[in-house]
């Protein structure tokens, strides 16, 4: 087990003022934590300066999320000691843990969706039995918290109808209000475009400088280099390394997650694009709220090309791509596939979809793309179970069904190996790999990707990058979508912009700049045409 | 053998029918101090299995009492032909069952008459429990004895339900009472089983009159409780008791009880011994005789499913 | 305190029910004990009542016959996300059906009769299913509120078609006219003499026919496979392309259906005519059954069985011991489904400590 | 129509909603709370039989009400304890409740009073009467109001005011207090209720003895108000009604009374439509009856739209696992 200590003889620049006796804000030691068979935390120790922003960086299923949830009284670990500022404590729930100052955001935002983002705040922190002062309070302190960080957000907006950027905001906010002196965030930046996640980067550096303490997790090195002090790497429920992070690089901390060399960059050669596979001619599309979330927009896609579409959350991407693979509505407008109209209306649209040669991977695998609760071989049939390959007439053949579903897991490296595991237990890339094998073995003509790798550890994202490519390579049609600028700029051969509903402006990768897209993006650039 | 009773849904407490045979039987044994036994349905398809074990368990006689033991005891009797069985309210051609019958028109006819003479609003109320053939047949007879002494009078006619909860549910049954109430009526006759209370209760807060059946229920709300339709199905569980164990004295066939019988009836008791006048007893006397006599026939609604003039 | 490993599965599923069923009969012991009677005489009078002859196991199975289907019904829509309370009605209303064909074959012999009774069951027990499933799959109506109206609108229009359309003049009994005697199916009753006298009849192999179907339904059809996903994840269903609302439609169609052969049971293999109310709650118990048997065939067959037996026995119990009433049963049933089924936990934590401290032991010692 | 009857409708129709309003606000507090509840039922009849028993021993009214709030209470306690600390399914502990207390009130009837189950009619004292409201008589000849509040508004037992009152109650305490707030939240995400320093399990709790409380009145309304006595199953599916009631009005307080309310006024319309004739023929007296239930189905499939529940209700809340 390597120590997390970190000896740094230099004073840090920002002391706390009256730092107590010890210079750690929270110090753990052998942390242990099983769940039935899982081992998800082995004899983790972890020290955090007081101060400081730590990133923890680890694969999926590393046991990140499991030692801050015991840090905040969440779990209970099985055996261990959990030390804030020198003090050893017994954090028996979140309550204790608020009390002690600790706050966190989780990976999975705890907020209530029907409520206001007012009363989402105030929740749990209400200072009287009537709501009303509390609310009166807290809407005074969100105007100055949002003047002190610029975290700005309209307190009475309901949680469902923000876009996912907010809710984060709304995260941090809880904590804030709630006088965290350490902050733990869980993959805050999942689901966040670079702007956004750079503005909460800056929140943070002003939490720092103002004395605050900082845990962030995430899967991004490109973060962890530009906020952390100190950085520790986990693997398989163990800790393996803390290093400071102005002492290391991205390819040595990927090297310590994974245990080999990882390739950081998207390798592609040249496209050679086809004929018009998909085409989509003057979408309208609205939401379940019968607001118009897509307002005529046309493209079209040709083999042996990936057609990228970049936006800020909200802009109508999602019920784009809902729409086009059937499982929304349209309003007006048409979608052909290879010169032949698609007829999608009804609530089996996505199956016509399929069968004509479209096959969809959704942005939110656990909502849409997976039955968390089925066995993965049933998930790796899911939308194709009327197929010929999965027996006769009315009746489903389970063998060939399993048999199908265990070639695929070795094909995509998916882990575990069995099939016949419950899906909620893969971890969140092994979940997107199942739903990527399922859709890319069926050698369809069209694969519209939405959000491929949110949320999944660097070594997943590579192979399913590569998986893209390949599929490309091979003549297909492929429409991406997705918030992660960089991940659209290395896929895509050609980027379209979406604003508002509409198709704002096409860029190159090649020679578009990340400002010029930025731009783009917030309804600012050029109307781009051919 | 001991004699063996067997209840009908609604149980042997529901303070009416049941109630009443259960009555017979404990006369009987107070009588005789001898020892019978009983069983209450659980439910509607039970009649065959509950008839089969009292007979194979050897009782004798077996007596039942409801409207709907015809076709169980039809197949069971035949099965046990030296077993003899004795129904109330159903009629079984089977050598070995005796049917007992009860004019209910003619009874119910009586308090009709009752109600008419004692309301004024003209207008009086009648609560079922369900809208089955027996109880049109109180309610036709009801109706015929009323509008016998007031061809114009107003009569409403009320039902609580039609599930099994219809028999047990005195809210409904009093929420029916108090709209025939609110709708000009002041006097109701309830042959509604358990639900019946409910109407008593609403016209005893009401300051209104009501009419208990089967049992004599008219010290329930003194003073409220006009009279009750009184069936005498406790004499014939006493009776049946006490002759159909024995062959020589057992009667097979069809024994209708009526008001020559002292089969039906109203009450007189002190409990209401204020609200019948003499005048009014004279007048039912009066009906009473003509009906024993043929003189006024009483349309029965069973015998063709009508009930004419009403 | 380490983690506590899941029970074996053995203990799920043999143990721990048996403990708790257990729990269930001393709570209603003392209860009898309470009231002066001996619950261990009670205990052996509901034992015997349900399995003392081959008379009491004819009932048992004639009662386990009806919960069989009211539970499939339960547990097939359970599946796809669809809790219906409609079964009593469904079973209910399949009576008309059944007794028109009945009726207008019965001078024909019985096996002729018999299927086109099935589908007549099912056919009108399974509308009284799609009604509410068509609601809720085009008008979002909550499938809940409208069985439970559907239970109501059903014994209403059952009554009135009984007492004014269907009951033959001169009777008295609200009932139908009878099925000739040569049209009647037999009981089982005639062909295995163990059985005489008891209403047990060929509509109980139809009922285990029903759950072997319903197992493959459920787990071997690409239907079963629909169904499921949209019982876990409507969103996913829709992602996949299959119709939700078809899908609610059939279900509810054959939830009904499978509840409608109560009637066959009831009106043709038992009382030969239409009488009212004869369902007698087998549509509420079959939402214990389903629950207890954790929507599974097999669970349900021995859930089913159980109801049938404590019926049974419960029945036979007031002919024993006649102070204690047909309630008590009522009590009991309440007290297996309180104990077995709502806190099937109350022991599971022991018993983990148990089989982990086991092992653990073991080892040290060794 | 004449005001007579008219106002003879409405005033059924408030009787007939007060038990239904009661056992629905009872539901909106559990199932806010996630815990879904069809064992409304059998809270009620425990409650009947336990305010009826105890009113005619004792001969207090009040007596009554407590011991049928106490059992309710008490009943709840126990459903809390399968589906919360247990994490039974909520489904099975309802129908158990509801069982049980079929099962145990007439079968402890039968034992203590030897009348089937029945407890003895209620005397004078033994049951709450009609409350005459401040000047009810003195308005009475005011026309129009005077009727409307002498005879629509005054004149009902207390437990009807209970009831309406504790409409705006519930509808503060849902919308206005902390203790709301925490409520709605646990049955909205229970992990974030956790997360935020607030005990699930206890919230819960709460939750369910308030249910517990609303059908103790709900249940004493039955037989020691609206009825003189405890008679079986005496609550006839009325839990049912109310549960279809919380659906129809969406889980929330104000719409829970006019659901309640319509529900009410079907019922007195019903019992006041039996005999009608259209076009000369008199229509089946079950076609009456049906009627509020085919009118619920038509509404409900006409203007309802999607009841979406609480998101947590119906699943017992455990941290892992
Ligand atoms: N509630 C739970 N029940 C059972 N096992 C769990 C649970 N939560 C986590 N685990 C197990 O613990 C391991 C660590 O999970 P954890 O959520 O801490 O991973 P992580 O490092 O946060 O992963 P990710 O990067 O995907 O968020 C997982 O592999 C899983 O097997
Ligand atoms: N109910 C559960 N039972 C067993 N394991 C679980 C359960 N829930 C989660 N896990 C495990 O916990 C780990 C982490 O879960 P988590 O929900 O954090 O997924 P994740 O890998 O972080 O996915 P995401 O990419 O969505 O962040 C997963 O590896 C999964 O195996
Ligand atoms: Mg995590
Ligand atoms: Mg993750």
């Amino acid at each position: 087990m390597v120590s997390a200590v970190v000896s740094t003889g230099e004073a840090q620049a920002q002391r706390p003022l009256g730092a107590a006796a010890s210079d750690l804000a929270i110090e753990l030691v052998k942390i242990n934590k099983r769940f039935g068979p899982v081992h998800a935390n082995k004899d983790i120790d972890l020290k955090v300066r007081r101060g400081t922003v730590h990133g923890i960086v680890g694969e999926n299923g590393a046991g990140k999320s499991t030692l801050m949830s015991i840090l905040y009284g969440f779990y209970t670990a099985d055996s261990g000691e959990i030390r804030v500022n020198g003090r050893a404590e017994a954090i028996t729930d979140s309550r204790y843990a608020l009390k002690l100052g600790i706050g966190m955001v989780h990976q999975h935002f705890m907020l209530v969706d029907n409520f206001s983002i007012l009363e989402n705040v105030v929740l749990g922190a209400e200072d009287s039995a009537l709501l009303g002062k509390s609310l009166t309070r807290a809407r005074a302190e969100l105007t100055r918290l949002a003047r002190e960080y610029r975290l700005e957000v309209d307190p009475d907006a309901i949680i469902e109808d923000v876009s996912v950027g907010t809710q984060q905001r709304v995260e941090i906010l809880k904590a804030l209000y709630r006088g965290a002196d350490v902050l733990i965030l869980d993959e805050p930046t999942g689901v966040l475009t670079p702007a956004e996640a750079d503005d909460l980067f800056r929140v943070l550096n002003v939490l720092r400088d103002q004395g605050k303490t900082i845990i962030l997790i995430t899967h991004k090195l490109r973060e962890i280099m530009a906020v952390t002090d100190y950085v520790s790497v986990m693997r398989q429920g163990q800790m393996v390394e803390t290093l400071k992070t102005s002492e290391t690089s991205p390819e040595q901390l990927a090297e310590l997650m994974v245990g080999r060399r990882v390739l950081l960059r998207v390798d592609k050669g040249a496209a050679h694009p086809g004929d018009t596979f998909l085409s989509v001619e003057d979408l309208v599309v609205k939401d379940d709220l019968g607001v118009t979330r897509v307002k005529g927009v046309s493209f079209s896609v040709r083999a042996g090309e990936i057609v990228g579409i970049a936006g800020v959350a909200g802009n109508g991407q999602s019920e784009l791509l809902e729409s086009v693979s059937g499982m929304r509505d349209q309003s007006a407008g048409t979608v052909k596939l290879k010169g032949v109209p698609l007829s999608l209306e009804g609530d089996d649209g996505a199956h016509r979809a399929r069968k004509a040669g479209l096959a969809h991977v959704p942005e939110d695998r656990q909502r849409m793309g997976l039955i968390t609760s089925f066995e993965e071989w049933e998930n790796a049939m899911l939308g194709y179970e009327d197929d010929k390959a999965y027996g006769k007439g009315l009746l489903l053949d389970i063998n060939a069904a399993r048999a199908e579903a265990r070639e695929r897991i070795a094909k995509f490296d998916i882990r575990p190996t069995n099939e016949r595991l419950k899906t909620a237990n893969f971890s969140g890339g092994n979940q997107q790999k199942i739903v990527l094998a399922r859709e890319m073995e069926r050698n369809p003509d069209v694969l519209i990707v939405g959000q491929p790798t949110r949320g999944v550890d660097i070594g997943a994202i590579e192979f399913i990058h590569n998986q893209i490519i390949k599929m490309r390579d091979a003549g297909k049609a492929i429409l991406l979508v997705s918030v992660e600028l960089d991940e659209i700029r290395s896929l895509s051969d050609r980027i379209l912009v979406m604003f508002d509903g509409q198709i704002v402006g096409e860029a190159d990768p090649a020679t578009a700049t990340e400002q010029e897209l930025g731009l783009m993006m917030a309804g600012i650039g050029k109307e781009a045409g051919k | 053998a001991d004699p063996a009773i067997i209840y009908d849904l609604g149980g042997k407490f529901d303070k009416s029918f049941n109630e009443a045979a259960y009555n017979g039987a404990e006369a009987w044994k107070k009588e005789t101090g001898g020892n019978y036994i009983d069983v209450e349905l659980q439910n509607d398809a039970q009649r065959e299995q509950a008839l089969r074990r009292f007979a194979s368990q050897g009782a004798n006689p077996i007596v039942m009492a409801g409207f709907s033991w015809g076709t169980a005891l039809n197949t069971v009797a035949a099965e046990f032909p030296d077993i003899n069985f004795v129904v109330i309210d159903a009629v079984v051609e089977q050598p070995n069952v005796q049917s007992i019958v009860f004019d209910e028109h003619t009874g119910s006819f009586l308090v009709g008459a009752i109600a008419a003479l004692k309301s004024t609003t003209g207008t009086v109320g009648f609560v079922g429990g369900m809208d089955v053939p027996i109880i049109h047949k109180f309610y036709c007879g009801y109706a015929q004895g009323a509008k016998a002494v007031k061809a114009d009078i107003k009569l409403i006619e009320n039902y609580t339900g039609t599930t099994p909860a219809a028999w047990n549910d005195p809210v409904t049954a009093g929420e029916l009472a108090k709209a025939q109430f609110d709708a000009g009526a002041d006097v109701s006759f309830a042959a509604a089983g358990g639900s019946g209370l409910g109407v008593l209760q609403a016209a005893a807060d009401a300051g209104k009159f009501s009419i208990g059946v089967d049992s004599n229920q008219n010290y329930l709300h003194p003073g409220s409780v006009l009279t009750s339709m009184l069936k005498r199905v406790d004499v014939a569980v006493s009776t049946a008791f006490k002759e159909a164990g024995d062959d020589a004295t057992f009667k097979p066939g069809v024994n209708v009880l009526g008001l020559a019988q002292d089969g039906v009836g109203y009450a007189l008791d002190d409990n209401n011994a204020a609200l019948i006048t003499d005048d009014i007893k004279a007048k039912v006397e009066e009906f009473k005789a003509k009906i024993i006599s043929g003189e006024i026939k009483v349309h029965d609604y069973t015998a063709d499913n009508s009930c004419p003039g009403i | 305190m380490s983690a506590l490993k899941p029970l074996p599965r053995w203990a799920d599923i043999i143990l721990l029910p048996l403990i708790n069923l257990t729990l269930a009969f001393i709570v209603a012991g003392l209860v009898v004990f309470a009231i002066g009677q001996n619950p261990l005489a009670a205990l052996d009078a509901i034992i015997t009542g349900a399995f003392g002859s081959g008379y009491n196991i004819g009932y048992t199975l004639y009662y386990s016959t009806n919960f069989i289907f009211t539970g499939l019904a339960v547990a097939v829509a359970a599946h796809a996300g669809l809790f219906n309370i409609g079964g009593n009605g469904q079973a209910y209303i399949a009576g008309l059906g059944v007794i028109l064909v009945a009726l207008a074959m019965q001078s024909l012999p019985w096996w002729l009769t018999f299927p086109v009774a099935i589908l007549a069951g099912a056919a009108v027990g399974g509308f009284w299913g799609f009604v509410p499933g068509y609601l809720q799959a085009k008008r979002g109506s909550h499938v809940v509120i409208t069985t439970i109206m559907f239970n109501f609108i059903a014994s209403a229009i059952m009554i009135y078609v009984v007492v004014n359309l269907l009951k033959p003049p001169g009777i008295l009994a609200p009932e139908s006219a009878s099925i000739a005697v040569e049209g009647r199916m037999p009981k089982l009753g005639t062909f295995i003499p163990w059985f005489k006298n008891t209403d047990v009849n060929f509509t109980l192999i139809l009922a285990l026919i029903c759950l072997v179907g319903a197992y493959f339904l459920i787990w071997h059809t690409r239907f079963g496979f629909a169904m499921r996903a949209l019982g876990q994840n409507p969103t996913a269903t829709r992602y996949a392309g299959m119709s939700n609302s078809r899908i609610t439609m059939i279900v509810m169609t054959m939830s009904g259906a499978l509840a409608g052969m109560v009637a066959v049971n009831q009106v043709f293999g038992v009382q030969y005519r239409l009488v009212l109310d004869y369902v007698a709650d087998a549509g509420f118990v079959g939402i214990a059954v389903a629950l207890m048997g954790r929507n599974h065939p097999l669970g349900i067959l021995l859930a089913a069985l159980l109801f049938g037996a404590l019926y049974q026995g419960g029945n036979e119990l007031q002919y024993v011991i006649p102070g204690l009433s047909k309630e008590m049963v009522v009590v009991i049933q309440a007290l297996v489904i309180l104990f077995t089924g709502a806190m099937e936990g109350l022991f599971r934590p022991a018993l983990q400590r148990l089989f982990s401290g086991g092992p653990a032991a073991a080892r040290s010692g060794g | 129509m004449d005001m007579v009857v008219i106002l003879s409708t409405l005033d059924a129709t408030i009787r007939l909603s007060t038990p239904l309003l009661l056992a629905c606000l009872a539901g909106m507090y559990s199932e806010r709370a996630g815990v879904f509840d069809i064992g409304l039922e059998g809270k009620m009849l425990m409650a009947a039989f336990a305010a009826a028993a105890t009113a005619s021993v004792t001969g207090s009214v009040w007596a009554g009400l407590a011991a049928g709030l106490g059992i309710s209470l008490m009943t709840a306690l126990l459903q809390g304890a399968a589906a919360i600390t247990l994490k039974g399914n909520q489904l099975i502990a309802g129908t158990a409740i509801n069982m049980l207390a079929v099962g145990l009130t007439t079968f402890l009837g039968i034992q203590w009073f030897a009348q089937g189950g029945r407890t003895p009619q209620l005397k004078e004292g033994e049951r709450f009467t009609e409350v005459k409201l401040p000047f009810a008589d003195e308005l009475a000849n005011v026309p129009v109001v005077g009727p409307i509040y002498s005879d629509l508004i005054s004149g009902h037992n207390i437990l009807v005011y209970i009831a309406f009152l504790a409409v705006p109650v519930t509808w503060f305490v849902l919308f206005r207090t902390r203790f709301g707030l925490r409520l709605r939240a646990v049955g909205e995400n229970p992990k974030a209720v956790d997360t935020a320093g607030i005990s699930v399990i206890a919230m819960r709790y709460q939750a369910v003895l308030i249910t517990g409380l609303l059908c103790g009145f709900a249940g004493a309304f039955f037989s020691i108000a609206q009825g003189s006595g405890f008679g079986n199953n005496m609550t006839a599916g009325k839990g049912f009604i109310a549960l279809a009631a919380l659906i129809f009005a969406k889980w929330k307080p104000v719409p829970a009374m006019f659901t309640c309310l319509l529900f009410g006024f079907l019922d007195a319309l019903q019992i006041r439509l039996q005999g009608v004739e259209v076009g000369g023929v008199q229509v089946p007296v079950q076609a009456i009856q049906a009627l509020p239930y085919v009118l619920t189905v038509i509404l409900l499939a006409g203007f309802i739209g999607k009841a979406v529940g609480p998101k947590a209700g119906g699943v017992a809340y455990s941290k892992e696992r």
